[in-house]
């Protein structure tokens, strides 16, 4: 059903967490050493992490407090990998599971939250300094790519990118999924981020299925290889090693932003958990699948590369229980959400004043009003 | 056309009571039985039957040649569809939510609408495509959605929407062996429904409204999910007194005027209650038609209940956005006050 | 907000006679001069100056990066000026052809439309998207259509549409200022259309409608090349014996009523003109809203008089199809008769 | 601007009409050397003769006989060749000014020339026999690309193809421009035929111009370079050569019929005329690109290479007759053309009966029948 790993595959851990670079992993070894022991710990911490998030949610939405829950489930070192490997200035553009990606960027969980709960269609303000430049969440699938290459042809006109410095140049990730990879929408993004040099990554997150259809009726051939036919460098990684995620990322941005034009990576993951909270994987892949990609578990690789590296039981119990702590804050934070404001209905429908936004408000205030006593 | 309340009369063997979805299942599975050139195509639909589960059981029973999972690409699906009509087959296709159609609406509207008349008749395009629509599931944006006035608009389609398990069983089989393009609009909270099937024959054409209550005070006329909105406020107005004629559309395009007429005829009064938003919409088109050809028999113009000329509110509003029975009441209170 | 006339008042030093394509072109120069965020992109506008050269030498005076020859994908225009837009640009996007703005119009639906909704107001989404659109100039398929109702349906969305070089001059300078997401539909027809400019300010808001005719018998109403039609119909009716007031929409989306409703509660009779189909069009909408709105002082029903619910046809029968002042008369005549 | 030839490019005649193929054309050479004489004079014929219709229609147009015309001037190489190489029961998708194609296949050039007339959107009936499988014109850009793929699954689904059996196994080709290789949809169209393994040929006919838009804004890559992605063989052609347009179009296709799943070619050639008669081309390029292309003629370079092989001043006088004849034909049954019955707007939106067309088509007559005389 898969397509077979190219052999120019970037690998740097292999699935039981030893230190076993593939040969197209060698350019980035020294990205790698070059992470002191704090950023390891913190890649491992912000996985551990967020996975426990993750599961908080789907319980939540187990318990009625959410319409649905996609989880991330499986994918953390792909997109903690990818979002570590961004720089401050640099410009994220989700699909709707990254949720890693969004939270290491300053977002507050609670407003994916609010966004599965029904409460909003939005979330945060990607241009509050404190949400890192993540924009909000796309759920037709495929568009944002196009927003993102619009986003970068207004780096380059505004020279925002390619001057020499990477403390400045700006640059930007856009994330998307096998499945969606087959949109008119992605290859449009394509065609007009090579045209006008945009210093964008498209990030594609391979995690095998789209929901219950697998990559093989997208594409018989790897997907990262679709890139060189708009003469865009791109590369395969492996999306469960969260350090090679980290350095082809960082890579693939830095040259970007030093106006090499857009790069593509493919990162091999696999959804873990079901596609949302109301499917049933069961109706279409097998367990021995499931169990072939926990082995292969993002977390455990890097728990025994730290561990090997003499990391301390108390490290890794501080991170159970910051995990622990940061899901129950989501839950208790959750269960104290409120109700929602009708204008938030009304109320943006445009940027300016519109008489028929306005008579409908009026028209509802006095309808409700008409109730005495309010309405049932 | 006009025949009143076809499912409550007594029931012959041949009635099963089954779910909306259901009725649609075994409606496509007459139809893939009855020709080996209809298919089913679109995102999930193999071994998981769509994500509501309507074609659950199909591609075990007729394979994965006559039900595909496709690629994910909405404008390859509809633009393959008219391809494989060209190429003499009739498939269905599923849009998995009304609000994921829109990256197919160049091929649905400047090709598959256009390419009978394009051809002047020489080939017939028979694709039919499926849109669960509309809202009550709580779900998040793009998942609630009511798009039927873009498709009304577009000469060369047929626009049809089922609001009981026996319409959905024949409208859908209807629908597929059709020659032209039919949007197949499936009000997604009437999938879990229960109602009787007749699978002995159908009740109506495929176009034609029908009168689902009898009434001579106000005519209340809607599509879909809608129509047991506006059964539920006529079962409110009698209580206070006010006899409502209840009529379900079914076909929205064309539109079956005839027992509309009669009925606005003898009530003098209307209301088009729609979940969409109302602007230049079917509830514009109807009221529009309907004040012209009865001028002089109406007492009061008719009157719209419609969702607000708003993008489709985050889940927890939805009760706010969707016409319930009290607001299609405020507009028969306000009709009567004419 | 209604004026009658602008045009035919005495000149002052700041009016020019130009063109309707070259005073769009002044309004788009102006509105680069303006702020150097604004930006142009489309297929062909750069040396060639569009296929109707409405962007003649703006590439050349602005530059290669403020007025963009984009790759040939109109998904991939709109979506990367909302990209754009989020970079703090506001982009003015031409789509070639009325018929080719289907291929963006998941961009324009599902994002466009509704991204500052879905941002909650957080920031705006200023992107103009230019359509030469409407018949009459013997094209072939997809180059003559009218697509209003499908934008006018869409909420988030503002849809304009001059009939004069003023207006055009004017409404697409107010349209690229604005903070919402414009529609901005050209009526191809009138490009060649001399009239007056008066660079010096402005004769109405963006959204107000114009009574460009006094009149006393019947209300006619239209948008885009459409008014020169009911002009002509209005003058013809005169010789009749029969006083129209005409009035031009100018703005589709949202609808300024006042004039209208005001104009009706006077003459009592109001015909609706569109070159568009008439199933579930604008007509639909405005024939509808007057009815509710001035039920009592309507003697007869709103009339509309539409294209055909057929698809544009060949050139050659396009006479046939589009309304002109005669089809605009019996219609006249129909609603005198009531 | 034009990003350069691949290495790989097959050519067999050089631009002089020597017989020089590069590497690449090797493998295609038996091919041509199996073609007989009077094939090669008849590929010289339907280039000579198209051209002659060409410029008749151009100077239809000019005469107010047409509403337009998209010349095919110096794209007939490419065109002969791809349609020769077709075989009886093979389908050809064109986009809009392959006027070459369809007349080789056996439309009737006044079919053509109604469509530009404003008298029919369509033309020809393309399930009559007589029109050799040839599809009907599509003027938004590359919507056809899915329609032929769609159409190519139907042939996998009802084994009308890859059965073995060469003079009946049924293939396709569709036909599309540089320009167009931007749309969404052509990017689809690849992912559906990959997927089902369409007998598909993906036939680009690079003419480096998109009406005003030079190539290099769709892509800084050569276009061929697409399809790898997708896991389709393709390969670049030099498209003002005849005998390498058949050759490569001739192997795919067989190729694709054999099962081998879909096929791409891009054929480098050159709009030498405008882009339709409403185009003024001096507005976006030189005098000098156009005299480069115009010394690579294909038909210049058909001509001497029959010429040097031995044919007779004779052949080409014979030619020329038959080309005039031709043109001249379509001009005398333009000229006779009649007008347009209504019928045609009403009659055929549905092919089952609709009230509202009913009711309108008889408004219009009774509002007609309402003009005393007739109207005006
Ligand atoms: C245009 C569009 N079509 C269909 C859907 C419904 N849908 C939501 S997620 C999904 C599968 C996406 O697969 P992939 O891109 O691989 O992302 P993943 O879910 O694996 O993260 C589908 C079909 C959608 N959201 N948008
Ligand atoms: C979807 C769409 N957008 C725009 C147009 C207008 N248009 C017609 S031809 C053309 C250029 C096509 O270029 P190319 O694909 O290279 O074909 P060529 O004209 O060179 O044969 C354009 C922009 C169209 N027909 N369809
Ligand atoms: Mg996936
Ligand atoms: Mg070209």
């Amino acid at each position: 059903m898969t397509p077979p790993d190219d052999p120019a595959l970037v690998r740097v851990l292999a699935a039981d967490g030893t230190f076993a670079p593939t040969p197209g992993a060698e350019r980035y070894l020294p990205l790698i050493d070059a992470l002191a022991d704090s950023e390891l710990e913190t890649f491992y911490r912000d996985m551990v992490v967020v996975r426990a998030f993750d599961r908080q949610a789907t319980n939540l939405q187990r318990q009625g407090q959410l319409a649905l829950w996609p989880p991330s489930f499986g994918q953390e070192a792909a997109q903690v990998g990818s979002a570590r490997a961004a720089r401050p200035q640099d410009h994220l553009f989700p699909s709707y599971r990254e949720h890693v990606v969004c939270t290491i960027r300053g977002v507050d969980p609670i407003d994916i939250i609010r966004l599965m709960r029904g409460l909003t269609h939005g979330g945060w303000d990607p241009t509050d300094p404190k949400n890192g430049n993540t924009r909000i969440y796309t759920l037709v699938l495929g568009s944002q790519t196009l927003h993102a290459a619009g986003f970068g042809m207004g780096l380059v006109f505004d020279k925002r990118t390619a001057t020499g410095d990477p403390e400045k140049d700006e640059a930007l990730i856009v994330y998307y999924g096998d499945g969606s990879s087959s949109q008119g929408d992605v290859h449009e993004a394509m065609v007009f981020a090579a045209s006008y040099r945009a210093p964008q990554v498209f990030f594609l997150q391979n995690n095998h299925w789209a929901i219950s259809v697998p990559v093989s009726t997208q594409s018989r051939t790897p997907l990262f290889q679709r890139a060189a036919g708009y003469g865009m460098p791109s590369i395969q990684v492996d999306g469960n090693d969260v350090l090679a995620s980290y350095a082809v990322t960082k890579t693939a941005l830095d040259e970007a932003r030093a106006g090499g034009g857009p790069r593509a990576i493919e990162a091999l993951t696999y959804r873990m958990g079901a596609h949302t909270t109301s499917d049933d994987p069961t109706k279409y892949r097998t367990s021995d699948e499931e169990e072939s990609w926990a082995r292969r578990d993002p977390i455990a690789r890097m728990h025994a590369y730290l561990r090997a590296r003499g990391a301390s039981d108390e490290f890794f119990a501080g991170v159970e229980e910051d995990a622990a702590a940061y899901a129950d804050d989501v839950r208790i934070r959750t269960n104290a959400l409120g109700d929602l404001d009708r204008e938030v209905m009304f109320g943006h429908v445009y940027s300016e004043p519109h008489p028929l936004i306005d008579e409908q408000r009026r028209w509802l205030a006095d309808y409700e009003a008409s109730f005495e006593g309010g309405k049932a | 056309m006009s025949v009143v309340d076809q499912e409550t009369s007594a029931a012959p063997a041949s009635v099963v009571t089954m779910p909306f979805a259901k009725a649609i299942n075994a409606g496509l599975r007459a139809a893939l039985a009855a020709d080996d050139h209809v298919l089913l195509m679109g995102e999930d639909i193999g071994p998981l039957g769509g994500v509501f589960r309507v074609t659950e059981g199909l591609q075990a029973e007729f394979g994965a040649e006559r039900v595909l999972d496709t690629p994910l690409a909405e404008s390859g699906i509809v633009g393959t569809a008219i391809g494989l009509a060209m190429a003499g087959f009739r498939p269905v296709c599923e849009i998995q939510f009304d609000g994921f159609v829109f990256p197919a609406f160049d091929q649905i509207t400047s090709q598959l609408a256009k390419l009978t008349n394009r051809h002047e008749g020489a080939l017939p395009f028979p694709v039919v495509i499926r849109i669960p629509y509309g809202g009550h599931i709580g779900a998040v944006e793009h998942h609630q959605e009511s798009p039927e006035a873009y498709f009304a608009h577009t000469p060369g389609l047929r626009v049809v929407s089922p609001s009981t398990p026996n319409d959905a069983y024949w409208m859908i089989q209807d629908a597929i062996t059709s020659n032209d393009p039919i949007i197949f609009l499936e009000p997604k909270a009437k999938y879990w429904m229960k109602g009787e099937v007749d699978t002995s024959a159908r009740a109506l054409p495929l176009h034609a409204s029908r009168v689902v209550r009898r009434g001579t005070d106000v005519t209340l006329v809607g599509h879909g999910a809608m129509v047991t909105t506006l059964l539920q406020a006529a079962a409110l107005a009698e209580g206070e007194g006010t006899s409502c004629e209840v009529i379900d559309l079914r076909s929205i395009s064309p539109i079956d005027y005839g027992p509309i007429l009669d009925s606005v005829r003898r009530t003098g009064r209307m209301v088009y209650a729609q979940e969409a938003s109302g602007f230049t919409s079917v509830g514009s088109e109807v009221a529009a038609t309907v004040m012209e050809k009865a001028f002089f028999a109406l007492e009061a113009p008719v009157l719209r209940v419609s969702g607000f000329d708003t993008p489709f509110p985050p889940a927890k509003l939805e009760g706010l956005f969707l016409p319930d029975a009290d607001r299609i009441l405020e507009a028969v209170d306000r009709a009567l006050a004419y």
